[in-house]
């Protein structure tokens, strides 16, 4: 173990994967002699060289193109997204050839890639820059989905999105790069695709949540535990294929649940977790799901604005009020 | 770099041996017969969806694949039987792919627009417009990066021109010097759009030099002309990775689709007429006669025999079994 | 009235737009000459000129951001997406110049286009050319989305959406083009955005459902009938914004609710419905809300397996029954 | 077509009057001195999220500006404080706009890479790269459809000419003949891409020829050369609809954000020095003084009404009060 921030983490996974891997290589905008818009790929270049670490023209559609084309015959390429919001000029590649050749080519052309990136709100970047991006990409079949959360699951889930035979999403943070955590220096270390995680041990709400929402979350916890209630926070991770085992236990644990999101929440994470959960657990709920969502706007640039468009500790210790039935208030109002 | 100035495709000229006469003919010829016979499948409901044939069209394939090694990858878009069958698979297995069979190239879930064939590294069959031409990019990439000398040969309509991939593919392969070849198949029309009307520059070869790229147009009708343009680009790519831009030629014979069968809304009938005397196999044939390359029996045995495999593929088709229901779940994701 | 097609009803809506305000055209991929891949601008070029009616190469999101362009000086471009698949090509215009353009201009710029075409299963045109394409949409804000299933709504909600000041996703349907049914020829009928509708009044259990999805969930009613099951089926219509005020009175009705998408299922309309009904109605639900929706597959090519992939009557049979505790089963099964 | 073959861009020569000296004198010190003001306000973490600066590049926005009518468009990337201000918005509502406050030309809810002033017909600030070119021609398209003779100049950079958008909008503009003028401003990097390994042509004006539009480089740092080049693409433009492909050679003397402020990673110290010599507002300085057509005291009485005018804009940054929470809520749709 050793202390990382999450940055380092990702650089050492990709590090690990690219000794490890001879087919592994890293494309995208800035990522060598510029080491990554955000250094997520400090001294790859130095240390791999431009065969490996390959500098691209702005040009989305055309490099995720050339990396999914690589994976059909065998090469296993990180295609850097700069952010994430970028992708979009890449989604047809990305639906339309990545997620779809295996199955279209009757499982003769899997594809190897991972896509990777900052995504989600960051600090005053506005509407074009700072949006909540997995909403484009869970519900795609054929993809898969991942959202890091600290350090160690930022390292451990994309060694194995790395290792993954198939097209890998893979949604970092600007707003977490300088966190710090312990993550193990073992470069055998995964953690496997699916698999949510406790972040809290509570016994009378379940909150779902991540990245920055579930540290909010965390904070919430913290300061309702003074007023004696016990939050339990579940992780996802891994949004696709989603570890529903996980997060109905809890449910069923505590028999009330709150989802975060950060995004506009129209049919978005918080509304898949809610119907789920509420099918799944209808009988152990002593309360309806609650979505906490960012507000459905485009993202404004002038700070104020910007605090009050993603959801807040206050509104997250609302909600779990709410679904106990705290605030005398009914229910379902969001 | 090699840029032709001359608007007036270049043809063939110089001798080849009867084997090969023989290959290019066949080729042509199975292509043809066998789209014949889908046609004829489609009409009676047993092939759905989009069908796009190739007809009038196959010097293309079959030229530049003849320039070429197996071991060299293809790529093209949803007009694919050509491009797949030249590259040597399988007509029976195609055959109930566009049937939709369980013993289809792509066990029935890809059909006629999605054909693919690892075992002749056949990257497929691509239905959104431009975006293969970056997967083929990709491909190329791949070689050079395992410092292999295999060649990516890229088909693509003039109507992919004016999409913004084609743009990014040629520079990002001239940037990297990738060894591909693009190949324009060139039918002057983009379903019912003209040339005229979807490029502000007609004579697609010239995008080339923007890219500096090697570039020329040659008479997509003359498969030996296909081959020898095919055949310069692919020596340039496997001795330094130049990818190259070939214009060639060509007519839709059909309509766009089966859905669109005359054809007729957006061109005469005059100019089908005019452009069928171009036929790229009957040519072949007169000059292959003329050149002593092949004799009448030899072409007679060569069309009797191709018309007894395309038979056999449609019996095999049709005899294939729909996928089982398990089918629909597998394959989404590659399992360890 | 007249009874035309669902083809002719739109048709129709555009000529009488194109005759009211010489700011409407209508651009895309052969909707001129060629008078559309699906014949809904048939006659147009003929009778508007190449003025009105613009033939584009294929470059979707070059032809997608003229659109936006002229729009932001104000016309009113009508522009076709051949078929909606191929909006993925021009979706970072959609997403971050069209739905974000009045907002990040402080009000000063915005975008009155209708962006329509056909989208969802069709025949046999595999993955590709047939998925379901309004989830990429509904949840960006700053856009609107329609799904009409009747030749009714087609004219009455096409009208609203040209006449609409804000950018209007129109998705279509090549499985209804040839649909009849009765339709208002006076030029001043339309249907507002926003109002979903009780497409069959029924007393058990609400059905929610639109375009095919809906016509199945109608044979499924009918069946249900013999047996005396009342279904009362709405139909949204206008995907945002979302009437929820209509769907949640119904099942405040019946207290049971079955929601039916032929998409993948995972965060869709169906997540979407199921939260809200859930939320709102929690106390007035007997049964966990049901979702039915399509397999989580690309659209395979192979005629019995396309036909697996989207729901089935059988299915929605099934779920109504399941949500009525018709079958023995226990709750939220899918 | 008139497509200069010289790779040398084109200088300019002739005489212009003291009021246009004066305009484009005080237009490039303005826009100097404003983004100045704005570095310094960043530092004090007043202005937040990204900001692009145009120092340097002065000359382009200002010549080009200076050749067309206040009722043409323009459009550009997110290095658009100079374009915004050439094109005569407030500076005053352009500094609140980077403050975030609700004087801001947007409210505040654009912020510095999303400039608007409707009244000025500058039709933005767009931050996706490449993509705004489209909308350019949207909006010639909109001026023909509407029958009439305004023109919209489209900035972009160098590294917008890789990206797909690039193509679809010039073929398009071509291809309708739509009155745009694209200006690339070729500052020789995108972040930390030299044009070299963006490119297979470097020669960026040459792209043009794949579109029949008439093309030509010209210096970038000569605002007279500028004015010239665009006057020429203007006159065209607004005659027929012909639109053109300028390559103004300019260079960014600072990082290419507050985030990379030495710029030092992908370029040399000394050719940041070099290219500084060419400082386009210190060279039209000596120009304006030689030629007579502003004296010492005109520039220094233009020097000290510009520095007023923005320490204004910034006290009236600074007093504009935030926007109030219920602006998060408008303007998603426009309300009838
Ligand atoms: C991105 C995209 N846009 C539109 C279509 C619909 N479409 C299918 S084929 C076609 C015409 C393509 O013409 P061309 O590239 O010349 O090939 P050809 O059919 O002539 O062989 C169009 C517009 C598509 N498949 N993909
Ligand atoms: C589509 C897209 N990809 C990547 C980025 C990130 N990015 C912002 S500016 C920039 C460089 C652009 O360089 P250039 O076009 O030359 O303009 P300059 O900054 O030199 O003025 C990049 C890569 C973006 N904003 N949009
Ligand atoms: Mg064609
Ligand atoms: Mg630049």
């Amino acid at each position: 173990m050793a202390v990382m921030t999450y940055r380092e983490a990702l650089n050492l996974a990709l590090r690990e994967e690219l000794k490890r891997d001879d087919r592994v290589l890293v494309i995208g905008e800035e990522v060598g002699l510029y080491e990554g818009a955000y250094k997520v790929t400090q001294g790859l270049l130095k240390e791999f060289g431009p065969r490996r670490i390959v500098d691209t023209p702005i040009a989305e559609s055309g490099f995720t193109g050339v990396g999914i084309g690589a994976a059909m015959v065998g090469l296993r390429p990180v295609v850097e997204m700069m952010t994430f919001n970028f992708a979009l000029l890449a989604l047809d590649q990305i639906v339309n050839s990545a997620a779809k050749l295996n199955y279209m080519s009757g499982g003769q052309f899997n594809v190897p890639i991972v896509i990777r990136g900052p995504g989600g709100p960051a600090h005053q970047l506005a509407a074009q820059h700072s949006q909540s991006m997995e909403v484009y990409f869970y519900h795609v079949p054929g993809l898969k989905v991942v959202r890091p959360s600290t350090p160690m699951d930022a390292k451990g889930l994309l060694k194995s999105a790395i290792r993954d035979d198939n097209p890998v999403i893979f949604i970092e943070s600007e707003t977490l790069y300088n966190i710090k955590g312990e993550v193990p220096e073992d470069p055998d270390f995964t953690i496997p695709l699916g698999q949510a995680v406790v972040r809290r041990e509570g016994t009378d709400v379940t909150v779902v949540a991540y990245m920055g929402m579930m540290y909010r979350a965390m904070e919430a916890a913290e300061e309702l535990a003074k007023d004696g209630v016990s939050v339990e926070i579940v992780d996802p991770r891994t949004l696709m294929p989603l570890d529903a085992v996980t997060i109905l236990a809890s449910v069923r644990k505590t028999h009330r649940a709150v989802v975060v999101e950060a995004g506009a929440g129209f049919a978005g994470m918080g509304s898949e977790l809610s119907a789920v959960i509420t099918e799944q657990a209808f009988d152990d709920l002593d309360a309806p799901v609650e979505r906490v969502t960012g507000v459905p706007a485009p993202m404004p640039y002038a700070r104020n604005l910007e605090k009050a468009k993603t959801p807040s500790k206050e509104r997250i210790i609302e909600a779990i009020r709410r679904v106990l039935y705290l605030n005398g208030q009914g229910n379902g109002s969001r | 770099m090699a840029q032709k100035t001359a608007t007036k495709p270049k043809t063939a000229a110089g001798d080849i041996d009867p084997g090969l006469a023989r290959r290019i003919y066949n080729d042509m010829v199975l292509i043809r017969r066998f789209e014949e016979k889908a046609a004829e499948a489609y009409a009676l409901g047993k092939i759905g969806g989009f069908l796009h044939l190739y007809i009038g069209e196959e010097a293309v394939a079959v030229g530049a694949t003849s320039a070429m090694r197996p071991d060299d990858y293809a790529i093209a878009a949803y007009r694919e039987h050509g491009h797949c069958l030249a590259k040597g698979s399988d007509p029976r297995r195609a055959m109930a792919e566009l049937y939709g069979r369980i013993d289809g190239l792509s066990k029935g879930k890809g059909g006629s627009m999605h054909l693919f064939d690892k075992s002749t590294n056949f990257l497929g069959g691509h239905a959104i417009v431009g975006a293969h031409l970056p997967l083929a990019a990709g491909a190329a990439f791949a070689v050079k990066y395992r410092g292999g000398d295999q060649v990516v040969a890229c088909y693509f309509g003039d109507g992919a021109v004016p999409e913004g991939e084609f743009h990014e593919a040629m520079n990002l392969a001239a940037l990297w010097k990738l060894p591909v070849v693009f190949i324009c198949e060139n039918n002057r029309y983009a379903m019912g759009t003209s040339l005229e009307r979807a490029l502000a520059e007609t004579e697609i070869w010239k995008f080339g030099r923007s890219y500096n790229v090697p570039s020329e147009a040659v008479d997509g009708m003359d498969v030996l002309a296909v081959r020898d343009a095919v055949g310069r680009a692919v020596a340039r790519a496997r001795a330094d990775g130049t990818p190259s831009l070939i214009e060639a030629r060509t007519y839709r014979f059909r309509g766009h689709s089966m859905r669109d069968p005359a054809g007729a809304v957006y061109r005469t009938k005059e100019e089908v007429e005019r452009e069928k005397l171009r036929d790229p196999i009957v040519s072949f044939r007169e000059r292959a006669l003329k050149a002593g390359w092949l004799s009448e029996d030899d072409l007679r045995k060569i069309e009797k025999d191709v018309n007894d495999l395309v038979d056999e593929a449609v019996a095999f088709a049709d005899a294939s079994p729909e996928p089982p229901l398990s089918e629909l779940l597998t394959d989404i994701f590659k399992e360890k």
